[in-house]
């Protein structure tokens, strides 16, 4: 009965094409800064508004260096108003630019989500495709950072579960640059999730040119044949941690998908895989209750019941506020490696 | 007739308002039209738009349209009224009372460039965007081939690609901010397109409105936002939304000029939005426009108005009908006689009657559709 | 790893305790206004904000009369700014009242959900115990009824996964009453949801006097053998006529809970119907990605997996924003008897 | 040093603004501080307060009293930027430039009966409120026995039951609407109390100041509405915050007065705050106060001010440092000799050390604990 949304499904290859063949080592953060100069110089419809994107370059220097390219008209700082910044980026989208939006915290994207939910993500629908509304709305989100209740929070989950709006949270800087280049050419609103604390500790081999990733297809990054790990965002470095631990102190064999796009879903490939491993362990470092980790789960049951060896388990973040600040309380809040790895052999012993 | 309320009266709403009668514990009060425009009598940063006087300098030609569409969504409405009732309509929004001001702001722009980002009262001024009675009547039915939304939305949400009027959602003033994103691509794009935006006091209360207009007011956009100030949110009266008797005395906080007029007025509110216009166009920036009239019908047909209100308030406004008064302004400068007045009305009826026999006729959505369009297709 | 927050619950009795014997039968809007009524009697810290409630008695009529006994300072008609009621609200609470704020309809509380899910709901826990925020947000949601994309939504599963906040949803004139009277006596914001089609459609006996659901208790409406049926709301009727018409056919025995309580979510009795029954089919009229359904089924999954006999079987509306207007574009979307039924009979048959 | 853009300059920006050196094209600027204050050369609806005189009235332990929070709280924030430095404090939001004023509203109210709601720069207010050094750096430090959030919240969010400080979250102005339900809680219950909540330029921006201003006008509430101009929102300098000069011209659109008053003038805002709370007390209303003043470092420890601002600036403002002001004044009332000075400012830089090592010898929280309090305990 829950769509699976697969007519949204970019057919691209799976893992990105580029065009042109070199590549560079950067960090998370310089991937993104760089793929939105680029959009910025191949079509002047791109415009990016927001708080401190100007001269400050935004508070975590994604945009560092564009009001000096582009100019004030094409990189706003905006009034504190997160509302009035998707709102008017919404009235941009229906005249002609391509805004991309940025909320400085996702912890503040709250006072926006009356515009964000009924307004860019119902706006075609309700118009019977007369309107739409590409724009891309990048939002740092994700804890580990002593950020307290207000600089931490993965909310992805609201987004998720709203119709007419995309969810995307890379990885990797291949995966940044690839998916904001399809979220930039989408036809519609994509919520473009940056783990703050990736920004400059992952680093990776981005591929020059037009690179892109198509929205809706998650990434195998290993293989395996006893337990299915799916997870994004930051938790894919995370799992990977824990996958090395218990795999050498186990000998099993572990799957870790990176959903990478959390709407649409890629349904077909966590499906084949857990039909595979017979197991699956769903990891989100967002509060559990209704989470993309809970989806995630029910549509393995649903959909892989006759295949599964063992309960879909769920990592994810107790029904508690975000993480406090005082760095004891952070970390027995915060997902990692190990409370992955209890739940991973739990599940393998079963 | 306002209830009678045991709690004890708010001080706050008993300060002095011309031309209202304040009860004894100053809970229950009768808002009468004024000749003129009411300002109240605190303290005024916007400018008071004076009476239009004559033709305003229009051709009798352009008069005539303007007062047919008037006409047309007056006797819409009415229609509308009358299939609600019948049962063939399920909801109604009204817009009897607004239809002279939104009239006269249409003429002051250029349909078919200007955008318009309307509100749930917005009938008159859709048609005099582009909107046929047909199209209105096929939305209000919720037909398939409803141009506005396909049958999806609630009637009174227009919207048109063709005609530039951008789909609206029913939570109120969200399309305040869209207006200053339209503007600011305007601007940036150099289309010399100015944007207005139309909402009641009641939706200037919300954030998005303090938003829009900082946001506007920074970059001088050609913006104009427009405040259909009828007195009355649902059932919410005017003192109890907001402490000052003029929304435009808010514009000052922004930037940019606040202007009030008698929105029942026709003319006069074409001049005072031909001002805004020729200021947005010009680079000199957003303009807040609030004209004062008054709702004549329940605010929806789910609604009962005389628990709010005193019937007696309504039958006073009734005598300042911006209809009635364009009618009779038309005479004044020979733009129609009794018989073309009369021809005019006859051609709207007919027109209505025809708009809704192809609506009642129209096939209702297909439900295979229901998940069409949500995104993109592929 | 999902908390299942069972040491909020209540140690009351299951199924509401009345203290007095009487009962009366009355609607559910009855039922509503009548506690309202009873509650502002008992106490008088206990105040009404929201727009139209006051000389209107609300759009739908279930503030009515109230400020007649109780006057403009305890029945406030408000301007029309949900952000700033529920801001409001917050405050009148800190300072000793007990505010029940009422969103006009859950289509517009978007604009509110900063200072519902970052400010009341997360402010006991940043102060460590030392503020709290008692109050109730009363919000008619629900589609069925010509609403269209604005006047039909169903959310709730953003208040579910947002720490700090309860969410209770009641089927029955009798646990409208019981529920809103724990409501407003809880030490913590509660989301209190009333669906709209119910208000005067729905009538039942309530008892008088104090009468309590606790908060957290699910409902067992009906017990069953052979499959559960979970959910909450206007679906509880729907799924009885559902059960109804397969029972009639099938001579299956069928469970029904009524959650009544979405957070805290009432885990256990869930978990001890499937452990008997060995199948769920877990139904809300919602939109179905990361719902309170994909909640129940996940739990059901992780917890209750060596008991199913068959896929935890979700029915909830389709990745399309909310019912558009016309009937048969409405019909298609909303969720019925007759989809119930569907998946109920071929889960019966896996 | 703001940084030159190849855009088009914005004309808005470049409006008449008195005591502020407009660049060529208009986007580079440098806001001096002024004597006096500066209101800029727009419409004004605004009162602006004179300067203070004297004692204002009050006796000399109430000056030095006053003298001693400005000096504790800059004391208190300079030791925090260097445990940042040193790796011992994660994160500090720094005050300096912002103490006098604070310290001078909040010796207008009724300490331990009002409410305070703060905003992350009120380090001095909620020090005049009640919090103590060691409180502060408890915080600071993220200790168990923090008592203002048991090392839950990010330095700066200050709260106190206590104190009647009501504990805030991050995102700016959300604490605006909820002055104005203690304030109407207040009223209704007839307690006398009067509420302040602060918030920035920036913060004004939010839809939450309008709809929180409007409802407290509406209903007249004792609340104060305390904007603390330091004319950046990190690095968003006021011109591209606002079309105006001035955020107190607001207040008119809410039906209540607003004041601008020199913010590095302790006894001026003393005396505003004062008339403001007297006004809410005798059921008057609410009032908007603008204090114009500074921030002397940069917005947080993580920042880096100068890819936006002119150090020259900053210098400039640091000549009217609200400290060295005020020690002035009380030097010139004959309320401290140069000893006496000198013995404020022994006594605060030990109160500092002293908190300092009870908070770094603190245990931090037992990490078994991060789950309570999510919930009422049953
Ligand atoms: C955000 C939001 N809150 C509440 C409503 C319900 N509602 C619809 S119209 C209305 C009153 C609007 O009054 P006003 O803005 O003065 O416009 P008018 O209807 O008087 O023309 C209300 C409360 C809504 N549509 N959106
Ligand atoms: C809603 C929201 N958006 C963005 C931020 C990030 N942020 C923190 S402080 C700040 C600037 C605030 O400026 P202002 O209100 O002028 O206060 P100041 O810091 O200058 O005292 C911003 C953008 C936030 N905390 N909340
Ligand atoms: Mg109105
Ligand atoms: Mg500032």
């Amino acid at each position: 009965m829950v769509e699976t949304l697969e007519r949204t499904t970019d057919a691209k290859p799976m893992n990105g094409v580029a065009d042109g063949g070199d590549s560079t080592n950067m960090t998370f953060i310089e991937a993104i800064n760089t793929t939105l100069r680029d959009e910025m110089r191949a079509d002047e419809r791109v415009v990016i508004l927001g708080e401190d994107v100007g001269p400050r370059g935004g508070v975590f220097r994604v945009t560092a260096g564009l009001i000096e390219e582009f100019g004030e008209d094409r990189v706003i700082d905006t009034p504190l108003a997160e509302s009035g910044i998707i709102g008017t980026a919404i009235g941009m989208a229906i005249n002609g630019l391509r805004p991309i939006a940025e909320i400085q915290f996702m912890d503040f994207i709250h006072s926006a989500l009356d515009q964000i939910l009924n307004e860019a993500a119902r706006l075609r629908y309700r118009s019977n495709n007369d309107f739409s509304c590409p724009m891309v709305i990048r939002v740092p989100f994700g804890g580990g950072v002593h950020g307290a209740l207000y600089h931490s929070q993965s909310i992805e989950a609201m987004f998720v579960h709203t119709p007419g709006i995309k969810v995307v949270a890379p990885a990797t800087p291949a995966d940044a640059r690839g998916l904001l280049h399809s979220a930039i050419h989408d036809g519609d609103p994509v919520l473009f999730l940056e783990h703050k604390k990736m920004y400059r500790s992952i680093k990776g081999e981005v591929p020059a040119g037009d690179y892109e990733a198509p929205l809706g297809k998650a990434r195998i990054v290993q293989e395996g044949a006893d337990v299915t790990v799916v997870t994004y965002g930051m938790m894919v470095h995370e799992s990977q941690r824990a996958i090395g631990e218990v795999a050498k102190e186990t000998g099993a064999s572990i799957e870790l998908i990176d959903l990478r796009s959390l709407k649409p879903l890629d349904t077909e490939t966590i499906l084949n895989s857990v039909k595979k491993t017979g197991k699956a362990v769903v990891v989100t470092e967002a509060n559990g209750l209704c989470s993309v980790a809970s989806e995630v789960a029910a549509t393995i049951g649903e959909q892989a019941f006759a295949w599964l060896d063992g309960p879909v388990t769920r990592v994810a973040a107790p029904d508690v506020p975000a993480m406090p600040f005082s760095p004891p309380l952070e970390h027995a809040f915060m997902i990692d490696a190990e409370k992955i790895g209890v739940a991973l052999r739990k599940l393998l012993d079963f | 007739m306002a209830t009678e309320t045991t709690g004890a009266a708010d001080k706050a709403v008993q300060r002095a308002f011309a031309g209202k009668t304040t009860t004894e514990n100053g809970s229950s009060s009768i808002h009468l039209p004024l000749e003129h425009v009411d300002v109240g009598g605190g303290a005024l940063s916007a400018t008071v738009a004076p009476p239009s006087e004559g033709d305003a300098g229009l051709d009798h030609d352009t008069l005539r349209e303007m007062y047919e569409y008037v006409a047309l969504a007056r006797a819409l409405d009415e229609r509308m009224w009358q299939l609600n009732r019948a049962g063939k309509a399920a909801f109604i929004v009204s817009g009897q009372g607004h239809e002279g001001a939104q009239v006269g702001a249409a003429f002051a722009l250029e349909r078919g460039k200007d955008f318009l980002l309307p509100y749930y009262r917005d009938l008159a001024f859709s048609l005099a965007f582009g909107l046929t009675a047909e199209n209105v009547m096929m939305a209000a039915l919720a037909r398939a081939d409803d141009p506005t939304s396909g049958g999806r939305q609630m009637p009174g949400h227009y919207g048109s690609r063709k005609f530039n009027i951008i789909s609206g959602s029913s939570p109120v003033s969200t399309q305040v901010p869209h207006a200053t994103g339209t503007a600011y691509a305007a601007k940036v794009r150099g289309t010399g397109q100015v944007s207005i935006t139309c909402f009641g006091e009641g939706g200037a209360s919300k954030g998005d409105v303090h938003e829009a207009c900082n946001f506007a007011g920074i970059h001088k956009l050609p913006v104009i936002f427009f405040c259909e100030n009828n007195r009355y949110a649902i059932s919410v009266p005017i003192e109890r939304q907001m402490a000052i008797d003029n929304v435009a005395d808010r514009a000052v906080g922004y930037g940019f000029p606040g202007v009030i007029v008698d929105g029942t007025d026709v003319l006069a509110v074409y001049q005072v939005v031909k001002d805004a216009a020729d200021r947005a166009r010009r680079g000199e920036g957003p303009t807040l426009v609030e004209a004062k009239l008054y709702r004549f019908q329940p605010h929806t047909s789910d609604d009962d108005d005389r628990a709010y209100r005193d019937p007696e308030e309504v039958k006073a406004w009734r005598d300042h009908d911006p209809l009635l008064r364009f009618a009779q302004r038309l005479l004044d400068v020979g733009a129609v006689d009794e018989d073309s007045l009369a021809g005019i009305k006859d051609k709207v009826r007919s027109d209505v009657d025809a708009a809704t026999d192809v609506a009642e006729a129209a096939p209702l959505p297909d439900s295979a559709t229901f998940d069409h369009h949500v995104y993109a297709a592929q």
